[in-house]
């Protein structure tokens, strides 16, 4: 081995680890080859929780289209969040309603949304939940569907949301019922409300997509 | 077709075999320079030694774990065969890796205790009522008559990692099955009544009392302490009889008739066998078999 | 690496460091299959005896269904790691051994990984990066070196396939006192009376820690008792 | 002649004490505040400590039996965790989450570590946390005291029937958020001194637990470092930020007496087992007790943070213990 | 008489019942000769003494039975006349069944040995002795200290160059409950103890004497103050008033508490220059200079509520326990335990025919009332962490640590919090609320440490 | 002129209790994001990371402190190169499909790099905290950070940086908590089968208990 060494260190080197390299090209392949495979399975499948989602909000829409430029939202900390604005059309290509996926911060990390509004962006259509980490039977209640607390957002309107602890949940306004016991998730998802909506509106009016 | 499919398989593979034959590749170099040039020279024996030992940390040996022992081995071979619970396997294992010859008779060496006192054979003066433990009991002098037998607070039992002590009727008993010669228990012994002795047999004869007390104070303490009356010597020449009290010679101890004359003839029966399946030992105060006969 | 496990064991109590000889003699003692088999579902079971890989054990057992997956990825990966680490054994050479090996394992990670994202992006997105973390788990990297590295190609893929069930059963018996105390379902069916208030706690944090002490208690109590 | 004597060793004498004796004397500490919560909440407070003092003492006696170890029922400790066990939860409480809560106390927290005198953490305060992480809704939920005049402002009947009250840290927690509610919350103050708020059955009344408390310091089964710790470092946090700016902080005082500060102070940070051994040691115990208390009332996401105070300050206490560890009379010795 | 408050003392500590009722106002009373007495072979710390005599040999009272040529030893002498009847294992208080010589008394050729304090006066002046005379004489009279430890006098008096001393500190605390033997010493011996005091100093070349003394001896303070007073200022002699708080006479605390100073960890006074001896003691290294007699009997307190004639018995060294009973009248139906010496450090005793020894300074009877509940395991709970063994300790330690390192066999944890500082005082013992043998397990660590010493070495 | 630290301190409580927004400088940020990390999200005690020598190596206090030394030292060199590895050569290229390879080479071959080094140059430092090093291979906290700062999606070096320091003092505090806690377990009457990893499971759920009182603190 010495030997080696000193006389020739690259066929030193190859004698070593030529296995280790032959797996690496092997096994990079093999990798490629297999994302290759099933990488447009794996964005299909975003694509379907994103229209799952957002067409359980509107009910009408058939499929949903990228619309107009990404949109760039300010989420405070100097920090700027992308968002891309979709179409939902129904069956003859009619405009529905927009929907589009957006995050705030959670009680234990982000929860990431997708929220739906109705053609004109006058009224919210709902949201729903893309991903979130919340305490299981506190926060993770926002995920229920059709649950108390994602039912106050179908219809309401859209302007600032103001969540408040006790009131009534029934009627359809601006004031959220936060759900006892996870006050912050409440208030988390109220919040990325705000800080989407009229932001987006208004990039949205200014594309002249409204 | 198919070559359309295959080329696109390798235009889609190329750049990620590249970057791990490259990762690859840097990392192999990288540790393979290391591996010449900050190379520290470590005894591959330790290494070995230690891999062939129980790994079970128990302190026989009496180094601070296996790892030490296994350095300190290395070093002083004569150091080889204090892993109890490894056994000749592991001596022998180690022995190869050292490249020597295990030497010795090798005999195990197994715990014998000097005392077959049990609760009602015992004289107390008062009641100890101090904390349950050989060390603490034997610091509280004279409550036991006896000053040198068994106190039964198990100091012992809670030394042996292997259950295989225990306190029976105040005297501790040795389960040989278990035991595994590892000596802990002689070291937890306050009166050094546990002696660790070469078992040349599968059963040993041994004088189970450690009174130095005179003959007379001994039969007034303790129904069946040994009261040095000397038969036993005079019968075997195993046996020596010295300050009121006798011993037997381990080494050279093998099943004799003059040895078992010796056990019958003890007047207080305190010649007893120990080691796996025993025979139980003549009960205390029973007559010697010889004036039976 | 392996040494490194060792050393664990050179810090642990000596209720663990036991058991963990124990197991770790029962390993590389056995010989035939069977034997082999089983001795990684009880007596060198992964999580309850040598106390390996026990992020991901606490980490996914929330549910039943997770830990299902969990399990059989990790099933997965040890089969893929065991057979190519036992058919190319004889070619390792030392300093780039645990390279190799790493390597290995990463692949095989990453295509379950894939396989999860694509056909079970549920429970992918549940999973989070613990899937990715299986590399480190060192069930895998003890077993290729313990094991495949030493021995042919069946009894790697039985110890493979033994180890991995050990894990999976484990992963699953926890999992589903958790879940049927935090949400009163099992498989997300409902098994608990309907006055059942859920304990949420169980499926945090400390439901995972307390749950998995007072298994390991009770596992040492019955090796007691049958030892 | 006369019986056997007996032998043992020095000192052959003691003090006429006892853990027995010492357990007794924090029961009579805390019977002013029992006396408290079953005038204020009734019936619903004295089943809640019935059931809670029962089960634990249930939970003890089980152990017990099943280690085969000599009965610790009546060194009285699992008494008192019961009694502080149920003090620190709302009156509503189902009785079974009460007994869930005992038996975490008991068997998870004291005997599952060796049993009294082991535990690591305050079992009580253990099991309200798994409690409250458990079953969130019914531990925030409070029941207005019997003898409160509904017509009170911080009374609202929710969605369910049950009227509740805000506790008086919730509305100084809120009141965060407006002006109005701060003085709201301030008019509280007399309220919460007598014990006439909403609250956990033991912390409403601070009357009752001074009382206790003093008795307590009397009886020398405390010594004051901890309390005078607690309450120096909680009530010189909660002044800062009153005098910063008393528009948006409520007065101090109400930071002292609401909520469970003087029940933690006096009967839970104290709690032998679970604190410091030297005197030093239970300066710093106390005084970081009392700041993170503030710290999660007025930074973190609850109105209260005296249990997950105390929770982390007993992890804390075995690394505490070893930074003050007490040098010998004759200072270190050169060679050990 | 007015009021003596002492103002010295020592952080941590307790107060224990002192119970001196019992037998401090009782005068030293001389007890009648046994008929056998039995003198044990070991009685001070060091060197275990050879016999110099042989079975059936006569002894005469005074004569040196036993002795041992290593430098930390003393000798040992009958204290009557008789007949060596056996040299064999006795009953010993501490170390249990030891050698020792059983004498039997010679009836009619005996005389009940008085009290030689009548020989002293204010007159005496040590400066008749040289310092190698007053060092045979407390070499030859087997002189140990009275105080417990039982280190042989001569071997803390002999000038060492290593270790030159300037303060010799009298021990006047008896701060033990029920012990009232030195007390009596200095109110009946005054000029004896003083003239022992002041032999003492001259051998160790002190300049500088105090006494310290608890407060709760206010005639004693008066006594020994007028005949310091009496003296005439010759020498630097001071009585120091000491707060009663028990250790107080523990050497250390003392120490703290008189001269304000600290002895280090792990050294003993002659480091920072103090010699410390006890009443006892210094009565006894008067004796033996002026008269030549050997250390053979000493002042015994006996008390307590399980004995019928408490009181203050000058005792042949080597009488055994029962003998002295059945002169004290025997126990009472309700003793419960034979302590030798105080109930916070004595020795319990199980075998009655125990002999006394050079350091038996009582015998304390006590019924089981007095133990207050008897401290054995069953009636122990697990340390609640109360904190109070710490606050009491006077050597600052961290007793429950060290104790349950003891239970726990972590050696090396008990000696990391200072096993060995312990003085094994009880005062933790004594104020702990579980009733936790702590000084019993830091004793038997300290017996397990040995041990292992001895394994090693 | 208040230090940075003091001024980061202070506008952290301006922001929390002005409740006006501030703007939020990085430096903020970055202590938010240190304090979260350590505390509100421990890696050990919140994402169950770095279990096996939570478990093993808490025995005793020095033990614990070097593991946690090493920890912190290995975790802040992988975090570090995994982010510029994602960043300058995976995002770019598309090639995150060989992200875990890439990750676990560089920490595996970093870290015995490192620890040849040690011990050649080193020695003493190598005896007191070199001797982990190998263990930290295989050890969940190391790869899981690096995947968290990707999962949360950590868009700039001195962030990934500060995050990573973090992970390893949240890991030091724990395990050292932990150690403190088994020395005193030590001495105390644990049944025999709950001794050893059962009792510091049990321990550790109390503990992530008492953590939660910090949840919320930092957002
Ligand atoms: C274990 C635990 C988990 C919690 N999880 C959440 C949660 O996921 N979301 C949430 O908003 N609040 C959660 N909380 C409660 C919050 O910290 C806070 O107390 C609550 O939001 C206050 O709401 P309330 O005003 O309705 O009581 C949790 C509390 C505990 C004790
Ligand atoms: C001893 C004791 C400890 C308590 N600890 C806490 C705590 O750590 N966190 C908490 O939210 N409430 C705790 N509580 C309950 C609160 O003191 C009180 O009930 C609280 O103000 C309730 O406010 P909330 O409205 O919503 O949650 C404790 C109560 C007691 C008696
Ligand atoms: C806790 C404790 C208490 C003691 N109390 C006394 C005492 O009251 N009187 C006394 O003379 N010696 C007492 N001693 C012994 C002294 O420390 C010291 O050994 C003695 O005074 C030395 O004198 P000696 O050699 O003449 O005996 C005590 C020792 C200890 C450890
Ligand atoms: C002053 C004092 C305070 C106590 N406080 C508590 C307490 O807050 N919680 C508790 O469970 N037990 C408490 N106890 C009882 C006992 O110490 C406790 O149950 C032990 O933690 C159990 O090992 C206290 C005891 C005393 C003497
Ligand atoms: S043999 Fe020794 S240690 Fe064992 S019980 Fe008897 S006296 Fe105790
Ligand atoms: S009895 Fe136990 S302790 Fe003694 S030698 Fe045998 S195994 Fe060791
Ligand atoms: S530890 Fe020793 S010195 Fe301290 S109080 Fe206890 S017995 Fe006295
Ligand atoms: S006095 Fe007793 S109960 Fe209190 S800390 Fe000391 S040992 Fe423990
Ligand atoms: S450190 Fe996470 S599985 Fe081992």
């Amino acid at each position: 081995m010495s030997n080696n060494e000193t006389k020739n260190p690259i066929l030193f080197f190859m004698q070593e680890s030529w296995l280790l390299l032959v797996s690496a090209i092997l096994f990079g392949c093999l990798l490629a080859c297999l994302s290759a495979a099933w990488q447009p399975k794996i964005i299909q499948n975003e694509i379907d929780k994103f229209n799952a989602l957002a067409g359980g909000l509107l009910s009408e829409a058939k499929g949903f289209q990228n619309a107009g430029e990404s949109i760039s939202v300010d989420i405070g900390k100097g920090k700027t969040y992308s968002v891309r604005v979709k179409k939902g059309t129904d069956a003859a290509g009619n405009l529905v309603g927009w929907a589009f996926v957006c995050e705030g911060s959670g009680f234990a990390d982000k929860i990431k949304l997708v929220v739906a509004t109705d053609a004109a962006f006058e009224k919210l259509a709902g949201f729903g939940v893309l991903s979130s980490n919340e305490t299981p039977g506190f926060g993770d209640k926002i995920t229920i569907k059709d649950g108390f607390y994602q039912s106050q957002f179908k219809g309401a309107p859209v302007t600032e949301l103001e969540l408040t602890k006790v009131g009534d949940a029934e009627t359809i306004d601006s004031r959220i019922v936060a759900i006892s016991g996870a006050t912050v998730t409440s208030e988390a998802v109220v919040k990325t409300f705000n800080t989407f909506l009229l932001p987006i509106k208004e990039a949205m009016a200014e594309q002249g997509l409204l | 077709m198919v070559l359309a499919s295959v080329m696109e398989l390798v235009n889609n593979a190329w750049p990620a075999a590249l970057l791990a034959l490259g990762l690859g590749s840097l990392f192999a170099l990288i540790l393979l320079i290391a591996s010449i040039k900050l190379r520290v020279v470590v005894d591959p024996k330790i290494d070995a030694v230690h891999k062939a030992l129980p790994n079970i940390d128990c302190g026989a040996c009496g180094f601070a774990g296996c790892a030490s022992y296994a350095k300190a081995v290395v070093t002083n071979p004569e150091l080889l065969g204090k892993c109890a619970p490894g056994g000749s396997d592991t001596s022998n294992a180690i022995a190869g890796i050292l490249n020597l010859q295990m030497s010795g008779s090798g005999a195990p060496m197994r715990p014998v205790i000097h005392c077959r006192a049990c609760e009602q054979d015992k004289t107390y003066f008062a009641d100890y009522d101090g904390i349950i433990g050989c060390t603490s009991a034997n610091a509280q002098p004279n409550v036991q008559a006896c000053a040198f037998g068994c106190l039964g607070y198990g100091g012992c039992v809670r030394r042996c990692r292997f259950d295989a002590l225990h306190i029976i009727d105040g005297l501790a008993v040795i389960d040989y099955e278990k035991c595994t010669g590892c000596g802990a228990c002689a070291r937890g012994c306050p009166r050094e009544l546990i002696e660790m002795v070469p078992f040349t047999q599968d059963i040993m004869m041994t004088v189970a009392c450690n009174s130095k007390e005179g003959g007379k104070n001994t039969r007034t303490f303790c129904k069946v302490g040994c009261i040095g009356c000397g038969l036993c010597s005079k019968q075997c020449d195993l046996f020596t009889t010295e300050n009121n009290l006798a011993r037997l010679d381990f080494a050279r101890y093998e099943p004799s008739e003059a040895a078992q004359t010796a056990m019958d003839k003890c007047p207080t029966g305190n010649i007893v066998f120990r080691g796996k399946n025993a025979p139980a030992p003549r009960e205390a105060g029973q007559k010697p078999a010889a004036s039976a006969k | 690496m392996v040494l490194g496990s060792g050393f664990y064991v050179l810090s642990f109590h000596e209720n663990d460091k036991l058991n963990i000889s124990k197991g770790l003699n029962k390993m590389s003692k056995d010989v035939s299959l069977g034997k082999t088999f089983f001795a990684g579902i009880w007596d060198s079971n992964p999580v309850l005896r040598l106390l390996l890989g026990m992020c991901p054990t606490l980490a996914v057992t929330a549910a039943v269904k997770p830990a299902l997956t969990m399990g059989l990825s990790v099933v997965f990966v040890l089969l893929f790691s065991n057979i190519v680490v036992s058919l190319l054994r004889h070619q390792l050479k030392p300093h780039l051994r645990i390279l190799m090996f790493t390597l290995t394992i990463a692949t095989a990670v990453t295509i379950a990984d894939l396989y999860l994202k694509a056909f079970m992006p549920e429970m992918s997105a549940s999973l989070g990066p613990y899937i990715p973390l299986i590399i480190v788990n060192c069930i895998i990297i003890g077993r290729a070196e313990a094991c495949a590295s030493k021995n042919g190609l069946i009894v790697s893929i039985i110890d493979a396939l033994g180890m991995g069930a050990g894990f999976t059963i484990t992963l699953c018996v926890l999992a589903a006192i958790r879940e049927v105390l935090a949400t009163g379902n099992i498989f997300e069916i409902t098994v608990m009376p309907g006055s059942f208030t859920p304990w949420a706690a169980m499926g945090m944090p400390v439901g995972a820690f307390i749950t998995l002490g007072l298994i390991l208690g009770a596992v040492n109590i019955i090796s007691k008792k049958t030892a | 002649m006369l019986s056997k004597i007996t032998v043992s060793p020095a000192p052959h004498i003691s003090q006429k004490l006892s853990t027995q004796r010492v357990m007794g004397d924090v029961i009579i500490g805390l019977l002013p505040a029992m006396a408290a919560a079953i005038w204020f909440f009734r019936l619903q407070a004295a089943l809640v400590i019935l059931t809670c003092v029962t089960a634990c003492m249930a939970s003890e006696w089980i152990c017990g039996v099943i280690r085969k170890k000599e009965n610790s029922l009546w060194d009285l400790s699992a008494v008192v965790a019961g009694l502080i066990l149920a003090f620190s939860l709302p009156p509503a409480i189902p009785l079974w989450a009460a007994v869930i809560g005992s038996a975490f106390a008991i068997v998870i927290c004291k005997m599952l570590f060796g049993g009294l005198g082991a535990n690591i953490f305050n079992p009580a305060m253990a099991a309200r946390a798994f409690l409250t992480a458990s079953f969130g809704m019914l531990m925030t939920t409070w029941t207005v005291p019997a003898t409160v005049d509904s017509a009170m402002p911080h009374i609202s009947a929710t969605n369910t029937a049950t009227v509740t009250q805000a506790t008086p840290l919730a509305w100084a927690k809120s009141a965060i958020k407006g002006k109005a509610e701060v003085t709201e919350a301030n008019g509280l103050l007399k309220n919460t001194f007598w014990g006439n708020v909403g609250g956990c059955l033991g912390e409403t009344s601070s009357l009752a637990l001074l009382i206790g408390g003093v008795y307590l310091l009397i009886r020398r089964t405390i010594t004051f470092h901890i309390p005078a710790a607690v309450l120096i470092a909680a009530g010189v946090f909660a002044a800062v930020f009153y005098f910063v700016n008393p528009d948006k902080y409520s007065d101090p005082l109400l930071h002292l007496f609401g909520g469970g500060m003087l029940i933690c102070a006096f009967f839970i940070a104290t709690d032998p087992v679970t604190a410091p051994l030297s005197i030093k040691g239970m300066w710093i115990f106390g005084a970081g007790a009392g700041a993170l208390i503030m710290l999660i009332r007025l930074a973190g996401e609850y109105p209260e943070g005296v249990m997950y105070a105390i929770l982390i300050m007993n992890a804390v206490t075995p690394l505490i213990d070893r930074a003050c560890k007490l040098v010998p009379a004759g200072g270190k010795p050169h060679v050990q | 008489m007015a009021e003596i408050r002492g103002k010295f003392t020592f952080p941590g500590g307790t107060h224990p019942p002192e119970n001196k009722h019992f037998s401090e106002n009782r005068s030293i009373e001389p007890v009648s000769v046994p008929k056998q007495v039995a003198v044990l072979l070991s009685q001070h710390l060091g060197a275990v003494c050879v016999p110099t005599v042989a079975k059936k040999e006569a002894v005469l009272a005074g004569q040196m039975i036993g002795k041992s040529d290593a430098f930390v030893s003393a000798a040992i002498h009958s204290p009557v006349n008789g007949t060596v009847k056996d040299i064999t294992l006795l009953p010993h208080p501490v170390i249990g069944r030891t050698m020792g010589i059983v004498i039997d008394v010679d009836a009619e050729n005996n005389e009940i040995k008085q009290p030689v304090n009548g020989q002293f006066d204010k007159t005496f002046n040590p400066e008749n002795y040289t310092v190698e005379q007053i060092c045979r004489a407390v070499k030859e009279g087997g002189i140990v200290g009275m105080g417990g430890a039982g280190f042989p006098t001569r071997v803390k008096i002999e000038p060492n160059p290593a270790m030159p001393k300037e303060i010799l500190l009298i021990n006047a605390c008896e701060c033990e409950p029920f012990i009232t033997c030195d007390y009596r010493v200095m109110l009946e011996w005054t000029w004896q103890f003083l003239a022992g005091v002041r032999l003492a100093a001259r051998a160790a070349g002190c300049e500088k004497i105090r006494i310290g003394i608890e407060d709760n001896k206010p005639e004693a303070i008066e006594v020994l103050t007028n005949a310091v007073k009496e003296l005439g200022g010759k020498e630097d002699i001071r009585v120091v008033p000491v707060k009663t708080k028990y250790p107080q006479g523990g050497e250390r605390q003392l120490i703290q508490s008189v001269l304000g100073k600290t002895v280090p960890t792990g050294s003993i006074p002659p480091t920072i220059g103090v010699c410390v001896l006890n009443v006892g003691t210094c009565a006894a290294i008067a004796e033996a200079v002026a008269t030549g007699n050997s250390l053979t009997h000493r002042v015994v307190t006996v008390a307590g509520c399980a004995i019928a004639k408490p009181g203050n018995y000058y005792v042949p060294i080597g009488m055994r326990v029962e003998d002295l009973i059945a002169y004290c009248g025997g126990l009472t139906e309700t003793a419960a335990k034979v302590v030798m010496g105080g109930p916070m450090m004595g020795f319990a005793i199980a075998d009655l025919s125990t002999p006394l020894t050079k350091t038996s300074g009582a015998l304390t009877f006590l019924t089981k009332a007095a133990v207050t509940r008897a401290k054995h395991e069953k009636q122990q709970t697990p340390c609640i962490r109360c904190g109070r063994c710490l606050t009491v300790c006077p050597e600052h330690l961290n007793p429950t640590r060290i104790a349950h390192a003891v239970k726990y066999f972590r050696m090396d944890i008990a000696q990391d919090y200072y096993l060995s500082a312990c003085i094994e005082c009880g005062c933790c013992s004594y104020v702990c609320p579980a009733n936790i043998e702590i000084t019993g397990y830091i004793k038997t660590g300290k017996l397990l440490q040995a041990r292992a010493k001895r394994r090693l070495g | 002129m208040p230090t940075p630290v003091a001024a980061g301190v202070n506008s952290w409580f301006l922001n929390k209790f002005e409740l006006e927004r501030l703007e939020m400088d990085t430096l903020q940020t970055l202590l938010l994001g240190f304090i979260g990390i350590v505390l509100v999200n421990n890696l050990v005690l919140t994402k169950f990371l770095g279990i096996c020598p939570f478990l093993g190596v808490s025995g005793r206090l020095d033990m614990a402190f070097g593991m946690g030394l090493a920890v912190t030292f290995v975790v802040t060199l992988a975090g570090t190169l995994t982010w510029i590895i994602d960043h300058v050569f995976l995002i770019g290229t598309s090639l995150e499909v060989m992200r875990y390879l890439c990750f676990i080479l560089v920490i595996a071959g970093a870290v015995q790099l490192v620890e040849m080094y040690l011990r050649k140059f080193f020695p003493a430092l190598y005896e007191s905290f070199g001797i982990f090093l190998p263990l930290i291979t295989t050890n969940c906290a190391i790869l899981g950070l690096c995947l968290f700062v990707n999962l949360w999606g950590i868009d700039n070096l001195l962030e990934a940086v500060v995050l990573s320091v973090g992970a390893g003092i949240g890991f030091t505090l724990a395990i050292c908590i932990m150690a403190g806690i088994r020395e005193n377990l030590e001495l105390a009457d644990v049944p025999e089968c709950l001794q050893g990893a059962p009792i510091t499971l049990i321990t550790a759920g109390v503990l992530t208990l008492a953590f939660m009182g910090f949840a919320g603190m930092i957002r």
